[in-house]
């Protein structure tokens, strides 16, 4: 019994535990806030950055909670894609508190900023826990958190439109709850578990009266965590929050928020499901088929709006739909080079798109910019941000030094191992797309406006451009050593497949 | 068994007086006569059957907290009837007078 | 299908329409407040299909006497998730409502059809 | 302390155990209580109980009881009649009770009784629904309002005496 | 027509799920997977290793003890969000449609609430108290008591209510909740043992199984009661608050 | 478990379902909204889960609904349409 | 006499049933919480028979305790607020509001 045998709920535990200490320390010194704030998150992320040696592929770590075995109690299980989400989640936390310590300040009233930072540490603790529970009404549970806190965290500026987004998002969030929940009550009522190895250990194996009833909870979850994932048909909540939401706000709802659902329909058609699910059932894999068929409506859907758009944090929103298709695509292609691509694209995409919504951020805090016409000339004046702005769009296209071209080349190389060559097209259109939409405002940044001479240099504040800059380095990072990452995530996938 | 003729008495009573709240209040013409058989039928229809359950149930350490449920209800349910035509008497809601009868003077102007 | 197979399952057939009933309202009423009244109708009945599974015939409360022998016991797993399932119901009812109040202040409306534009959301 | 005292009482109702764990924790709670209510009520709260009114309190409620139970009967007479013998009308009347609890008392009490209810009141003035014209005048002859005068032995001494 | 074309919608879903449910394990039958699978150890041996009589109290505080963090982190986010929404610092007139804080309420309804709220109050500590081996708990004590001082709140106005039941102290006891589950759960972290281990710090592990648990069960119920009674209280007084408004302009959206 | 009265509950529970969505007037829904959650108690207390009904007449009586008639007084008491 | 009991229930029931008439048809809103109390009544009513019928009263009593205490609870804040309305309408109360207490 080790030293750091607790640190899986740690994890959890260290968030929450800041989140409840924000409001007793806000009302005795305001301005601290943000430094407990940025303390916890550290912590946090220096407890999940511990962890990565500790797990390998096929190799979990398990974790009792209460001391209680796992059919009773609950577990923690962490693998390597849990491990990925977590160090993803924690890190970038990181960035967004120290992004909203000026940015917020503007936007926000001084006696609700240290609601707005509890509320942050309480997004980061579900999602956390959300990433690494192994039973599925944990999973609901802290998927509810999320929800509830996200939903303000759309809202928190009071804004006439921003009002409406987060309503909007609220019914339809709220609805998604209520599928994931029915489908929870299906899946217990046929196998009288709530441990997800317990429950595929019983799916198996389950009688053939009840493969109706699981079929009917898989496709309630998957429409359930479609919802919270924003694919294609049932996208319609998520442009309007998330442009609307303030700038770091979206950053996280995109980098972060949407990627739960997509995990959450991982985990279940997966790690509860499985391939061994399929040997009963031929309908586990043409429902994958469907899934995939969504996901890559969504690439294709979500890029021909973003081009459409003519406001900048709108055009983002877009993309990241286009993105989550890339993802789900990616995971649903039952190809280990697929999953192995659409989990780097979760890095990937986590650190461009963030990046992306920081820069906009930026744009927005000095200039009060939305519209991407206006954007003119900008690279002159403020260099940082719209360096930053150039180098994560070469992730989000997916051009090669960068890690959105590791994601999409391994993506493309699932399409093509599992001969579904139509998929491989959509991959390809989508990034041409891409690569039309980000142009677009890079080249409005840097080809167009004034000449350098005629303008100053007017940067945002350091603490905001810093964390855009150091996300968009990070695309070019993990792009040149994708061997960090990349063959223990294709190693578990592989046994993910083989199951 | 004289228990058992009770308790049946008792619910039988309490039956009664919930049929006439209930017929009460779908017959009355207005609004504060309806207030009259919600506050006073409900409230002993519910006494009389919780007393039936008190003999049912023998007498026991519920049967306290039954006689201070009768407590509550009574006095909440007065309560509520005072607060509802309080605030119908608030809103101008005019009391239904019989057609043949004169009006008494409204909100007590003089009398 | 077998009817008196349906009578015994009465509880999941209602819940069933319940579960129709608040989708119904979620998507057609226009006002909002009614729409989390929906919201609420909806979230009870997968509540009460839950708590219907773990029914036992016969069986009674889970809650253990001194020394009671060995009885017929309903499940208490769904009770316990269902116990979780009212405050997350709650807690979004109270988000969702105040929410409401503020969309009140700055459009003057709670009309879907006025706040979101011509589609009804 | 009364207020604690009383809540100690229904403490003892709500438990059903006399094990000394279960006492303290009653005690500490309902003094607790009892502690918060008076700075929720600024200390207005304990004036109004003494030990008289215990004790005669139960017997007003037994002739409460018996005046509720007699108004049940008249008006589950005037609901089935099929002819509906109401003619509803609102008075006003001014009581010589003076304080506030037993105004509610009496308030309350008219409410439960024959086919009459407390619409308001304001100062010393009611406002009565009543729901025929044998109520009004069983009202004004003013048993309940001594009955109350009785219970809190106050108000003018031609109405204190019971009956 | 979007009405027709939605009730048919529906329908249509309502024929399907009938269909799945018509293969779903039949209601009361004791031999249904969920009740065969993973439930027996919960009836058999809850009592003995768990330590409160009432199996529910069992799975939500010792069992799925971190499902329970996990809803009072929920109800404490939304405290957050709608403190959030809804808490102005700028004084202004209000815009509600009724301003309820102009008139006193009627003296009966005082005078029952000012009898009713200390037993109200009682009875919300009974439920907190008795979780263990009676249906109650901290949740169910919570909401008595919100619904208590929101009957309070009600009937006396607002101002006369928060200046009883100050800022400082409403956050603390909300935040009160979430540091006690972390408080317990730490406590078998510095023991070496999981979290949500009920070691008492003087005991090694595996000492006098019941007693112990009931002790840290205790604390938690206590511990939520207070703090969902004064978020309930916060969150309708953030709903409530009728003098605190900006004035903001209130022209619809053309 | 008495089948009559299962049914006679659920009758009732789908029939103030059914008033709460048609009434026009919200705070009558709000108020029919607090009787469908006392049947909804006593739908638990019928499934022997005491409980649950316990938190849903705690809540449906104490909170839910005082917060809907809140919300409502805030804003607008009839649905337009 | 247990059978005796449910059948007074399911006559109760019926009742509420009625009541909800008034419930859906009442043309204040008066009316509506007026029906709405006796159907809480019932319900509270119909509570306690099924306990004592079902055999473990000492569990359920609490829940009917909860109700006789908070079933005024919503009736008094609607009332409340109404009569806040009503005198909004009259425009006479908060002139001098001292005139009611």
């Amino acid at each position: 019994m080790n030293a750091s045998f607790n640190h899986p709920v740690l994890i959890v535990v260290v968030p929450l535990l800041f989140a409840a200490l924000c409001p007793i320390i806000g009302l005795i010194r305001r301005s601290l806030v943000v430094w407990l704030a940025l303390f916890g998150t550290a912590c946090t992320s220096f407890l999940a950055l511990s962890l990565i040696g500790r797990v390998t592929p096929g190799n979990d770590l398990s974790y009792h909670l209460g001391g209680w075995e796992p059919p009773w109690g609950i577990e923690i299980r962490i693998d390597t894609f849990g491990l990925l989400m977590v160090c993803v989640i924690s890190t970038l936390g990181i960035l967004l508190v120290l992004y909203s310590w000026k940015y917020m300040e503007r936007e926000l009233p001084a006696n609700r900023l240290s609601y707005y930072y509890t509320l942050l540490m309480l997004i980061y603790t579900a999602m956390l826990g959300f990433s690494i529970t192994g039973d599925i009404f944990n999973m609901f549970v802290f998927m509810e958190i999320f929800a509830i806190t996200s939903y303000a965290l759309v809202a928190v500026t009071g804004e006439k439109r921003a009002l409406r987004a987060a309503f909007k998002y609220l019914l339809m969030g709220a609805t998604s709850s209520v599928c994931v929940l029915l489908a929870i009550t299906f899946l217990y009522s046929v196998t009288g578990s709530l441990n997800m190895l317990d429950i595929s250990n019983t799916l198996a194996e389950l009688s053939p009266d009840y493969i109706r009833v699981a079929l009917a909870a898989l496709v309630f979850f998957i429409t359930g965590f479609s919802v919270k994932a924003a694919l294609f048909p049932v996208h319609v909540w998520l442009p309007e929050a998330h442009s609307i939401a303030p700038s770091p706000v979206s950053a996280l709802l995109s980098a972060l928020v949407i990627k739960m659902g997509v995990f959450g329909i991982f985990r279940i058609l997966f790690t509860v499901y499985g391939p061994g699910f399929a040997n009963e059932t031929a309908n586990w894999k043409s429902l994958n088929e469907v899934v995939a068929w969504a996901a890559a409506l969504s690439i294709l859907a979500g890029a021909a709006f973003a081009i459409a758009q003519k406001d900048l944090k709108l055009m983002i929103a877009y993309s990241s739909i286009s993105h989550i298709g890339y993802i789900v695509l990616g995971i649903c292609l039952l190809s280990y080079h697929g999953t192995a691509g659409g989990f780097y694209n979760v890095l990937a995409h986590a650190m461009g798109k963030a990046s992306f919504f920081l820069v906009a951020g930026c744009f927005l805090y000095k200039k009060g910019f939305r519209r991407i016409e206006d954007l003119k000339g900008l690279g002159r004046s403020m260099p940082i941000s719209s360096g930053a702005f150039a180098l994560a769009s070469l992730s989000v296209i997916g051009l090669p030094p960068s890690a959105g071209f590791i994601a999409k080349w391994n993506i493309l190389w699932g399409c093509l191992d599992s001969r579904k060559y139509l998929f491989a097209g959509v991959v390809l259109l989508g990034s041409v797309l891409a690569a039309v939409y980000c142009l677009k405002v890079v080249y409005y940044l840097f080809f167009t406006g004034p000449r350098m001479r005629d303008t100053r240099i007017e940067e945002a504040p350091a603490a905001m451009y810093v964390p855009a800059a150091l996300l968009s380095l990070g695309t070019l990072f993990f792009g040149i050593f994708s061997g960090l990452i990349l063959p223990s995530l294709n190693s578990a996938s592989r046994i993910l497949m083989i199951r | 068994m004289p228990g058992r003729i009770l308790i049946i008495l008792f619910s039988a009573v309490g039956t009664v007086f919930f049929l006439g709240g209930t017929v009460g209040i779908l017959r009355f013409p207005d609004l504060y006569s309806r207030l009259h058989p919600s506050t006073k039928c409900d409230t002993l229809g519910a006494c009389s059957i919780i007393i039936a359950l008190c003999l049912y149930s023998g007498l026991s350490a519920d049967t306290l907290k039954l006689i201070l449920i009768i407590f509550f209800l009574l006095l909440s349910s007065a309560t509520c009837g005072h607060a509802i035509g309080r605030s119908a008497f608030k809103h101008d809601i005019v009391p239904w007078h019989k057609p043949g009868v004169k009006p008494l003077p409204f909100e007590g102007e003089e009398n | 299908m077998n009817w008196s197979r349906i009578f015994q399952n009465l509880n999941y057939a209602v819940s069933l329409l319940l579960f129709l009933m608040g989708l119904y309202t979620l998507a057609m009423k226009p006002n909002l407040i009614k729409k989390i009244m929906g919201l609420n109708i909806l979230e009870t009945s997968v509540f009460l299909f839950i708590v219907s599974i773990g029914m036992v015939d016969s069986g009674q409360a889970p809650v253990m006497a001194h020394g009671a022998a060995q009885q017929v016991v309903v499940n208490p797993i769904p009770q316990a998730l269902i116990l979780t399932g009212i405050v997350v119901a709650v807690s979004t009812t109270a988000v969702s409502l105040s929410l409401c109040i503020r969309i009140h202040q700055k459009y003057g409306s709670l009309d879907a059809c006025e706040i979101l534009g011509r589609e009804v959301a | 302390m009364p207020v604690s005292a009383m809540l100690f009482v229904l403490w003892l109702v709500f438990t059903m155990k006399t094990n000394r764990e279960h006492l303290l924790m009653g005690a500490v709670v309902s003094v607790l209580i009892g502690f918060f209510t008076s700075l929720m009520f600024n200390r207005k709260m304990d004036a109004n109980f003494s030990l008289k009114l215990l004790v005669k309190f139960p017997l007003f409620f037994v002739l409460l009881a018996w005046e509720i139970i007699k108004a049940n009967l008249d008006v589950l007479r005037r609901v089935f009649a099929p002819s509906m013998p109401v003619s509803p009308r609102i008075i006003a009347f001014d009581s010589l009770l003076e304080t506030d609890l037993a105004r509610v008392v009496l308030g309350n009490s008219i409410t439960l009784t024959p086919g009459t209810v407390t619409i308001d009141i304001e100062g010393s003035r009611f406002y009565i629904h009543c729901l025929a014209e044998a109520h009004q005048e069983d009202l004004l002859q003013g048993r309940l309002e001594r009955m109350v005068a009785w219970l809190f032995s106050e108000g003018p001494v031609e109405i204190r005496r019971l009956r | 027509m979007k009405k027709l074309f939605v009730i048919l919608a529906l329908a249509a879903l309502g024929v399907v799920l009938l269909w799945v449910v018509g293969k779903m394990p039949e209601m009361g039958d004791s031999r249904t997977p969920d009740k065969t699978h993973v439930v027996p150890r919960y009836i058999e041996d809850g009592v003995k290793e768990a330590g409160a009589e009432n199996l529910i109290t069992d799975v939500i505080l010792n069992y799925r003890g971190y499902d329970t963090m996990g809803e009072v982190a929920v109800i404490f986010s939304a405290l957050c969000a709608v403190i959030a929404l809804l808490d102005r610092e700028k004084r202004g007139v209000s815009r509600s449609a009724v301003d309820a804080s102009q008139v006193r309420s009627s003296r009966i309804v005082r005078v029952t609430v000012r009898i009713l709220f200390p037993v109200i109050f009682l009875f919300a500590v009974y439920l907190i108290l008795h979780g263990e081996n009676s249906a109650g708990g901290g949740f169910q004590g919570g909401a008595v008591i919100g619904a208590s001082i929101i009957v309070f709140t009600l009937v006396f106005t607002l101002i006369e209510s928060t200046r009883d039941i100050p800022l400082t102290l409403r956050v603390i006891l909300e935040s009160l909740s979430v540091l006690t589950f972390l408080a317990v759960g730490f406590i078998g972290v510095f023991k070496g043992v999981e979290f949500l281990t009920y070691i008492l710090p003087g005991l090694s592990p595996g000492v006098a199984g019941a007693l112990r648990s009931q002790v840290f069960m205790m604390s938690i119920e206590i511990a939520i009661g207070v703090a969902v009674g004064a978020i309930f209280t916060s969150i309708v007084f953030a709903m409530i608050k009728e003098e605190n408004f900006e004035l903001e302009p209130h022209i619809p959206e053309p | 478990m008495n089948w009559t009265l299962n049914l006679v509950l659920l009758t009732f529970l789908v029939g103030t379902a059914f008033a709460m969505i048609m009434l026009k007037d919200l705070l009558a829904a709000a108020v029919v909204f607090s009787a469908y959650s006392l049947i909804m108690a006593i739908m638990w207390s019928q499934l022997r889960a005491p409980d649950l009904a316990l938190t849903e007449a705690a809540v449906g009586a104490g909170v839910t609904t005082v917060l809907f008639v809140i919300t409502i007084f805030r804003t607008v008491r009839k649905e337009n349409r | 006499m247990s059978n005796f009991l449910l059948a007074v229930a399911l006559v109760l029931m019926v009742n509420a049933f009625l009541c909800l008439y008034r419930a859906v048809r009442g043309p204040a809103i008066q009316d509506r919480i007026i029906s709405i109390n006796i159907v809480n009544t019932k319900t509270l009513v119909v509570l306690l028979l099924v306990f004592f019928v079902t055999g473990t009263p000492q569990l359920y009593i609490d829940i009917a305790l909860v109700y006789a205490l908070l079933n005024f609870v919503v009736t008094v804040a609607v009332s409340r607020y109404l009569e806040a309305e009503g005198s909004e309408l009259r425009r006479h109360a908060w002139k001098n509001p001292d005139n009611t207490v």
